[in-house]
């Protein structure tokens, strides 16, 4: 039964993230954009833990830690950064 | 069948964004689905059985390459803002003869693959032997520093040749630091002071897992990079212009120790680049993960030294 | 079926949940602030009870505890990336207003 | 606050805050090491704590703050309470087809000192039923929160108070 659930579960975190991609294609701001990015980050993570428990290969745990402690690269990249540099030349 | 269905919504998945990365209508979502197509690889290595190839490729293929294409694309905008808006693909003629020569590269190569007789009585079996003995569990490590020890020298050479490029075109203008940070922003010190420190110990599990289970030095030196680039863009590391001391020393510890230790074994006898013992491999693998790591944030730091920047 | 497995499966599906509750959010909520909302918090219930799900099933205590760590600091990206991205859009908004 | 100015500048840490915060990041790290090897590889555990708690002490910004772990203990109890109660609620108003929100923004003056305190209350009100910690101004004492309800600044009061409470901070 619980074999069942571990891949039913990735499924539809997948189809999830299917759905959430429409924000990137929305916007309208590049903040808007880069929530996507944040939706895929978190949900990814999950993605790996099931994996890691279904495939029986903890390995993958490792894999789900490093994401999780690279996920605020990417924001810090774009974001992170004095608000007089934020100026307006994102795509909409 | 569930595997089946996972497989496939992978797959599907990786074509469609790599479809709408290229084709996007604009440069910065084509950044973000880039990023997030990263993510979405990391999970097909996952779940091929691959957990080495997933570490790489979040850390790099996901983090190191997502923030410096973000980087660069700030500074495109402050210095050619209508260049920024423009769709990220052109129309090319040349395109359609390119995508034929390319496409049929690959069929040939796969078929290729395919026809190979493989006889895995062999060669495996030997390895295998041969890996047991040695004390190295994880055929990866083990097929990478016993059989392969002149590939992976090369490549951390390669790493090295790569730099020296890249700084022949960067020159010595210190000015083009990647994050001017003036003044702290809230919360960023409180994440790099439990980040970074964390990431020095699960570069160390990995290193040393990396005997036994998935890791290694490329997915370790790939972590302590990415805590680096996280300095970076945090202001606490700033590029420098010329190339300090030490520095220096971790881009060539690598080289200089592996072609050391591979040199030094000859005067006793053993074939070149044959490694004495686990010892070796523990203290050369340290070496490359410190230079991988070194070269990959002064890439992104696009610069040839580091100097402490003001928290 | 075990009675582990019985609370395991209804935290997995609980967390799913809130993953779904997550995404409807992002597409439903009218502005970046709300959708951030909906992002992190969410999310954030829907990891830990995909989390404590996986560690019920996976029965060693060295397991969960890496799974609560990965929780905690899954926790961490996602409230500084909040304030990021939160921050970003409010400077946006002074320079000249949104879209 | 008695003295908010003096409260307001980042002194730097001195080197005996700097020892205090190794120490417990080293604590840390060497648990972690021990959960992800057990005992094998132990020197080299020992040795990676000790690297990455150097690097932390040279990272620290602003003062660490003493701290007492019993009230810590009460403090996560309070914010895993609260940050479910905010999961829940946030999903509740997703999926509601009437969509029950009524965004606004809402300024909060922190009365807490600068450094770990200050840095664990934005950190925190981002989880709360609600709250969105949104922006900081210059001077770092006044918190832009971006609130789902007007009704949920409420509890920003109440999380100020807890973290008050762990620090030791008398006010």
């Amino acid at each position: 039964m619980i074999e069942l659930l571990l891949p039913a579960l990735v499924i539809f975190l997948l189809l999830n993230l299917a759905a959430g991609m429409v924000r990137v294609a929305r916007g309208p701001t590049a903040a808007d954009r880069m929530l996507s990015a944040l939706l895929f980050g978190s949900t990814t993570v999950a993605i790996l833990l099931i994996l890691a428990q279904w495939m029986n290969e903890p390995a993958l745990r490792n894999v789900a830690l490093l994401f999780v402690m690279l996920a605020a690269i990417v924001s810090l990249a774009f974001f992170g950064m004095p608000r007089d540099d934020a100026d307006d030349g994102e795509q909409r | 069948m569930t595997d089946l269905a996972v497989d496939v919504l992978i797959g599907a998945g990786l074509l469609a964004l790599a479809w709408q990365t290229i084709i996007g209508k604009s440069l910065f979502r084509g950044i973000v689905l880039f990023v997030v197509f990263g993510l979405t690889m990391a999970l097909a290595w996952a779940r091929m059985g691959a957990p080495d190839l997933a570490l790489a490729e979040a850390a790099i293929g996901a983090g190191v390459t997502g923030a410096l294409m973000l980087v660069a694309f700030r500074r495109l905008v402050r210095i050619r803002p209508e260049q920024s808006a423009q769709p990220a693909l052109r129309r090319s003629r040349l395109a359609l003869p390119v995508a034929v020569l390319a496409g049929s590269l690959v069929a040939v190569i796969g078929l290729a693959v395919v026809a190979v007789e493989r006889d895995p009585a062999v060669a495996g079996q030997a390895v295998a032997q041969a890996l047991t003995d040695s004390g190295l569990g994880n055929p990866i490590t083990g097929v990478l520093l016993l059989y392969r020890n002149l590939d992976t020298l090369l490549e951390v050479a390669v790493l090295l040749a790569a730099f020296l490029a890249a700084r022949t075109v960067f020159g010595e203008d210190e000015a083009r630091s990647p994050t001017p940070s003036r003044r702290e922003v809230p919360l960023v010190g409180a994440l790099l002071a439990i980040i970074v420190p964390l990431t020095i110990l699960i570069a160390t599990h990995l290193l040393l897992a990396g005997s036994r289970e998935p890791g290694g030095a490329f997915q370790a030196g790939a972590v302590l990079a990415a805590s680096g680039v996280l300095l970076v863009l945090a202001g606490r590391l700033q590029p420098a212009a010329g190339l300090s001391s030490w520095p220096a020393l971790g881009l060539t510890l690598g080289l200089m120790l592996f072609s050391l230790i591979g040199l030094a074994v000859m005067a006793f006898g053993a074939p070149l680049l044959a490694l004495p013992g686990l010892w070796a491999v523990y203290l050369i693998e340290t070496a490359m993960m410190l230079s991988i790591a070194m070269t990959l944030v002064l890439l992104f730091a696009g610069a040839s030294g580091l100097r402490r920047g003001s928290p | 079926m075990s009675t582990t497995e019985v609370l395991a499966a209804a935290l997995l599906l609980a967390g799913g949940l809130f993953y779904l509750a997550g995404t409807v959010g992002l597409l439903r909520f009218p502005d970046v602030y709300s959708r951030l909302h909906a992002l992190t918090k969410a999310d954030n219930l829907g990891l830990l009870l995909v989390c404590s799900g996986l560690s019920l099933l996976a029965g060693s205590w060295r397991a969960a505890a890496l799974l609560g760590t990965i929780w905690l600091l899954g926790l961490l990206a996602a409230t500084v990336s909040a304030h990021l991205i939160a921050r970003h859009a409010r400077a946006r908004h002074f320079n000249g207003g949104e879209q | 606050m008695a003295d908010s100015a003096a409260n307001n500048a980042i002194r730097p840490a001195t080197r005996k805050q700097r020892w205090t915060w190794a120490v417990q990041i080293f604590v840390v790290l060497l648990l972690l090491w021990l959960l992800l090897n057990g005992l094998d590889r132990f020197l080299a555990g020992l040795l990676a704590a000790a690297a990455g708690a150097g690097l932390g002490a040279w990272l620290v910004s602003g003062q660490p703050h003493p701290w007492k772990p019993h009230r810590l203990i009460w403090f996560a109890g309070f914010f895993l309470w609260e940050s479910f109660k905010g999961g829940v609620d946030v999903a509740w108003r997703a999926m509601h087809p009437g969509l029950k929100i009524n965004p606004c923004f809402s300024s909060h003056c922190i009365d807490l000192p600068t450094g770990q305190p200050r840095t664990l209350m934005v950190a925190t009100v981002s989880l709360l039923p609600g709250t969105l910690s949104a922006d900081l101004s210059e001077d770092g004492r006044d918190l832009e929160i971006h609130a789902l309800m007007p009704e949920a600044m409420a509890s920003v009061e109440r999380l100020e108070a807890w973290v008050a409470w762990l620090f030791s901070i008398e006010s």
